[in-house]
């Protein structure tokens, strides 16, 4: 069965080594935070010039100071510190976050990014700090949906979305299946009711199964889903 | 540069400034944005400015109020759509306002380098991409960086949490953000701050933004 | 990188760097010196080293004394030539140690551009001069610059105020000098403290190296 | 008459303007800091990762944490700040240092200046700060003796040491004489104890008298100082 967004969140949240240093980019990425293991010492970076960012501010604890990247009210955690922008995105660029997490519109087969702009004509572009974290965080791993809701792939062989990023993403997370980006091409590590032969079949790049299970992955979840017939782009 | 002026108001902390200025603004969203700044500078009438600033306005305040004003001529910044940019978004479809999208640590960055006197640098953010067209690429140890330029203001507004009567700044949480770098880097600096203290009631230690970067403070 | 651990011992807080490393060594004179990260580097014996600090060493202790062992092959530093910095001196003399000379404030930025993913700068400083000789120059703006390289370590030793158990550091007044810096330029990095204390008891406003580029701390 | 170190220190301390921000150089340039009137509110910029620098520590005071760029104690002043060298040396580098008063080996006619190696063979070489200074502040007034002590010209048409700046030097303020570096040349500002006409014989390079005087200048002091014979570099 395909993966829920928090299903997804949980599953990253799992991968994360704990003692790491993350960041978590706006939107569906922040739910992975709800999923991180109590104790793992896991620490979030927030861009807008925090470390140690505790989880989101409820009621009376909302200061209109204390705020994450998405410019939502959060909270300190012991152990914080904050810093200014320059020191925040020196920090970042200088490859000391181990992680970011990130959502995507396309990722290409040799891990190139786009995630910031449409590139639609009356689209107003905001890049915000997402070519920084793509450019300068240790591993880049994407969280989306593996096509869109009219069924186009957005795992494909070169983006057609303005770049925000070459060859920056590592690992991509999505409803159904998780890839590693490696020289060897796009490994399929997990699926997620399906199939490697349908994700072969659906996706327009070629992929490798797992390196550590070399006979074709059987499929974990009962159902296929439906899935309208994939566009290519 | 002599130490900071403390101003009666914020009329008085944003006189003189001119029209075609280059005005960083700091902030990210309304943590730290000089909202009574804005204020003042939208009754002192200095337009064809060009911004500098993370975001492109919020709701109908502050920097969006300038904006609605006619003011702004460009907007420098990394982030202008969000879901309260109406003003912007407008003034952009329009085709009222230029805009130049920069992503957010190379903005802090190339502030930085006017403030500390450096002349360019390379970056490796934002190589490949359509941000980086058109501009000067080189390979250092393998990677590929791009050379990008300082962004100097002819005025720096930001918000500070306590300023000493020397202009000494704290800032709060983080709603330091910009606040540090921008200092360094506008020929004339004023700061917002919630309260002026005597000089000497903030420890050395902590201070973030020293006097020498500041010129006029005024509390709100 | 995860949290910083915090060590029984200088040894301990040195163990494993090894021989040929380029170690960058906070201080300014003695001031933010870490004397018994040194001691307990000679101790630990690695040799061949590249050494990064302001100063070359002063008296008979602390870096002075490893370079007395001959451990040190080669030292990068602004100040070499001191009243009491005969050790340095009378190994110079003999040709037994390589010596780069570096302007101070070229010595942080090119710190800090390794810690901050700055692939190279342009920089004012010594423009004309024999420390800028053989180096690509630039006109930018109508002044010339020196196009100067990140200098990055395997080994960061400083000294500091104050850890808690996570890593994050305070300073104590101009000892902070160089440490700051050089806890985001290198590979492995340690601090001697004079106390550490627990998580949530330093000021999130005041910690001035965040826990993020501390690997090793220990108390003296 | 000749003007003593003090009396140098206290002519420079002079013309610094209140509310200034300064650095002065190690050794002889410190002295000016005693000459500073009080209430001027002028701030002493040490490199060392210091604002609002206070006077030398005496007795208990004395920390070995506190430092001046010449590692003697100091001590704080209400409005003191400290921050780390990459920022002390941003802050020099971006021109926000009003004044930094030097010592100097040999300034040139166009305000070259030679302060940091004699160039002699067995010389360690040591700059620390002095190239930044030199590059960064908006000023750079050079205190020096005029001779050498064998009465070499230090005032002198190209250096001959190495350098430490080209064309930084504003003012030199000598023993002998205060020099103006000028688009018109070098512009002789006071004498002390010696004619124009004399300075223009013992020094190797052009002088104009000091424009808001244009008869020749009597000499001030009553002895001419013995001085050798200038050798010309």
């Amino acid at each position: 069965m395909s993966l829920s967004e928090h299903e997804m969140a949980a599953l990253i949240a799992r991968d994360i080594e704990p003692g790491s240093f993350v960041n978590l980019g706006i939107g569906r990425p922040t739910l992975v935070a709800d999923h991180l293991p109590a104790g793992a010492g896991i620490v979030l970076h927030t861009e807008n010039g925090m470390l140690n960012m505790g989880p989101a501010a409820t009621g009376d604890q909302a200061d209109p100071d204390l705020i994450n990247a998405g410019k939502v009210p959060v909270t300190e955690l012991p152990g914080s510190a904050y810093f200014h922008h320059a020191d925040s995105f020196a920090m970042m660029r200088g490859g000391h976050l181990d992680v970011c997490v990130l959502g995507a519109f396309q990722v290409s087969a040799r891990g190139d990014l786009a995630n910031w702009h449409t590139g639609e004509p009356d689209a107003i572009p905001a890049v915000g700090g997402a070519m920084d974290l793509a450019a300068g965080a240790k591993r880049v791993y994407v969280m989306m949906t593996l096509f869109t809701r009219d069924g186009v792939p957005k795992l494909v062989p070169e983006c057609t979305y303005p770049l925000t990023g070459v060859g920056c993403v590592d690992r991509i997370y999505t409803d159904l299946a998780t890839f590693v980006i490696t020289d060897r091409g796009v490994v399929v590590r997990d699926t997620f009711g399906i199939s490697f032969e349908e994700l072969s079949v659906r996706l327009p790049v070629p992929l490798v199964d797992r390196p550590d299970q070399p006979a074709p992955r059987p499929v974990r979840g009962a159902s296929q889903p439906a899935g309208d017939s994939p566009r290519r782009s | 540069m002599t130490a900071a002026r403390i101003c009666d108001s914020p009329a008085e902390a944003v006189a003189g400034i001119e029209d075609g200025s280059t005005i960083l603004i700091g902030g990210f969203g309304l943590a730290g944005m000089p909202v009574r700044l804005i204020d003042a500078l939208i009754d002192q009438g200095a337009t064809d400015l060009t911004v500098v600033s993370n975001n492109a306005g919020n709701g109908d305040t502050g920097l969006a109020a300038l904006l609605a004003k006619g003011r702004v001529r460009k907007m420098i910044c990394s982030f202008p759509r969000q879901p309260d940019s109406w003003v912007f978004d407008g003034l952009y479809r329009a085709g009222k306002i230029e805009l130049e999208v920069v992503p957010q640590g190379n903005l802090a960055e190339r502030i930085r380098a006017a403030g500390a006197g450096i002349g360019a640098f390379y970056c490796p953010t934002g190589v490949g991409t359509p941000l980086a067209e058109g501009k000067e690429t080189r390979d250092i140890d393998g990677r590929t960086y791009v050379l990008e330029y300082p962004i100097r203001g002819d005025v720096a507004l930001i918000g500070a949490h306590r300023s000493d009567r020397m202009g000494n700044l704290v800032y709060r949480k983080t709603a330091r953000n910009f606040g540090p770098v921008m200092a360094t880097a506008g020929e004339l600096v004023v700061a917002q701050v919630s309260e002026v203290v005597e000089t000497g009631q903030l420890d050395p230690e902590v201070i973030v933004t020293p006097s020498i970067y500041v010129d006029r403070v005024v509390a709100v």
